[in-house]
């Protein structure tokens, strides 16, 4: 067979098998001489260098691979990993203000306050990095304990937790009024005609 | 004629008759429905015992082609001028040919399919680190829409959602006072609401409510208003807030 | 970017991804156009022909994927593994066909078309991955709805369910010909696929 008429059925062996193939085998296979099936793999890895390829051909100990060129890894990185895409949702932003403003705070803690499981949110908070394990309170079960991180503080442009938005006492003393006083009718009644 | 098909297997009756069909050299479009009616009953007669499904599917095709003999069979009506009678095969015939058209692609598709299997692919070659690649959280895009006040506002909304949580009987024995609200009152406050706001939410005028028996007048006033046609409520759903619409808007 | 950086780099994507990949997806990854995109791999799958590569770039509704040159399958299936391939009985195949063409189309519907039940078929389909439920008809009692899959155009080599072989009008003509021929007589009967 022709070098020429190899390089075809070479590039598709090396690329259905993906893994190294060595060189023997592929000679094997196509009843040729080692030698000419070399001279034909380095044809083929010279055009695919040549040419800048997306595709390289690389060899190890007598044994050729197609792999990716490195140049665009960035781009495979990008595609690989595309459809991730972060979202501060608002049970998040909820559970995110709870930390923020309660912290020290526990999982139930935070559960008492949303009513809700918080399981997902907190562990996504810890994901994106804006909440962090601060250690474990001394209590029965020994519950971990949630607070902001410095990265938190940095989306703000603030330096502490101090420097939140206070809910100033006269604010926390209404909601204490409120409730006694409207306990009940301040959430939406139902009414059903 | 003989029936020599025995050993043949037919994959449903439509099979059979285009079987028949073709080996009288026949056309489909005037099927001599006499003569394929007989043969088609002799092979089931021989069919060996199938399975009752698909014995019924045969045997129900068998009872569309007698019926068809029949009326073929049947003196003609006095045709009326404006109604050309069918020809009792005509729809038989055309499942006839769709079915024909379906099993004639389906040989066009296995030569396909015997081309397709020429091609090979490729496992994915994804190098383990970029599998194990994980976006980077940008938080400054996450948090683009979060200001401080935001932040204020949520756990605020937060905390009043806790309060209203309360069992509101328990929590509230003992605190409720005798209050007086009168009807009269109650209702110049909503009619002048009503006078001062297009639209305006049930929810969002008991907020300003301060107990239960002025929940309980205020809804009266709006059924009452309802009555005199100076409002036109809408709900979307049982439970969902109430929209109220005022026909006395300024 | 230039159509021309464009090539390695979707070369290399569609070479690492290994099966289908939406141009949506290499579009939105690498902030191009949809329109270069397609543009840049139609250019890609031209070069190879051009050199009758042992690599070919194929389209699946929409999306891409590369494959070997049919061309050097003799050759290939030396030393590559045989694609497993189902068997697909005279059943199957006609029960297959009438889902490619009537998609979404429901049992029952089949059924009448095929003049017995296709149960069996079905769920065979199904579970070859060639046939997939597509949702349910909003009709009496909600039957489900079936269609083909990209492994469906895959084996059978072809890029969307508008590219499957037609039986032309000639086609059709033929039969109503025959039928003229031999008596003469022709029922207005319209069989449109």
């Amino acid at each position: 067979m022709e070098t020429n008429e190899l390089l075809p059925i070479i590039e598709g062996i090396l690329f259905a098998m993906g893994g190294t193939v060595e060189v023997s085998k592929i000679a094997d296979a196509l009843e040729i001489e080692k030698n000419q099936c070399i001279e034909a793999i380095e044809t083929l890895k010279k055009k695919y260098e040549d040419e800048n390829s997306g595709i390289n051909i690389v060899e190890f100990d007598g044994a050729y691979q197609m792999c990716t060129n490195p140049d665009i890894y960035e781009y495979l990185i990008r595609i690989a990993k595309q459809p991730k895409r972060y979202a501060l949702t608002d049970v998040l932003l909820e559970t995110l203000s709870i930390i923020a403003y309660k912290q020290p705070i526990t999982k139930s803690e935070i559960e008492k306050i949303r009513g809700v499981s918080c399981d997902f949110a907190v562990s996504k908070l810890v994901e994106y990095g804006l909440v962090t394990e601060l250690g474990r309170l001394d209590a029965p079960g020994r519950p971990m304990l949630f607070g902001t991180t410095e990265d938190f503080l940095r989306s703000f442009g603030v330096s502490s937790i101090e420097e939140l938005p206070e809910l100033s006492a006269t604010q926390i003393e209404e909601f204490k009024q409120e409730a006694e006083n409207e306990v009940g009718y301040e959430t939406p009644i139902d009414v059903t005609i | 004629m003989d029936i020599n098909f025995k050993l043949q297997v037919f994959e449903g009756p439509l099979d059979l008759l285009l079987h028949l069909i073709d080996k009288n050299k026949v056309d489909i479009y005037d099927i001599p429905i006499v003569e394929i009616t007989d043969q088609y009953m002799e092979y089931i007669r021989l069919m060996e015992e199938e399975s009752l499904d698909v014995m019924s599917e045969f045997l129900l095709m068998a009872a569309t082609l007698l019926d068809i003999k029949s009326r073929m069979l049947l003196p003609k009506e006095a045709v009326n001028e404006e109604e050309e009678t069918e020809d009792p095969r005509a729809e038989l015939v055309q499942q006839l040919l769709e079915y024909k058209m379906y099993k004639t692609i389906s040989y066009e598709l296995r030569d396909r399919q015997m081309d397709a299997t020429k091609v090979l692919y490729k496992a994915p070659t994804i190098p383990p680190e970029v599998l194990a690649y994980e976006t980077p959280v940008d938080l400054e895009v996450l948090m683009s829409d979060v200001t401080l006040n935001r932040l204020n506002e949520v756990f605020n909304q937060v905390l009043r959602r806790q309060d209203s949580r309360r069992d509101p009987i328990r929590s509230s024995f003992g605190k409720i006072k005798k209050e007086e609200v009168s009807l009269e009152q109650k209702m110049e406050w909503v009619v002048a609401f009503a006078k001062a706001h297009n639209t305006f939410s049930f929810r969002h005028l008991l907020e300003a409510s301060r107990s239960k028996t002025e929940v309980i007048v205020t809804f009266l006033c709006i059924l009452e208003m309802m009555k005199s046609g100076q409002i036109y409520i809408t709900q979307e759903d049982t439970f969902t807030d109430i929209i109220i619409e005022s026909k006395i808007a300024a």
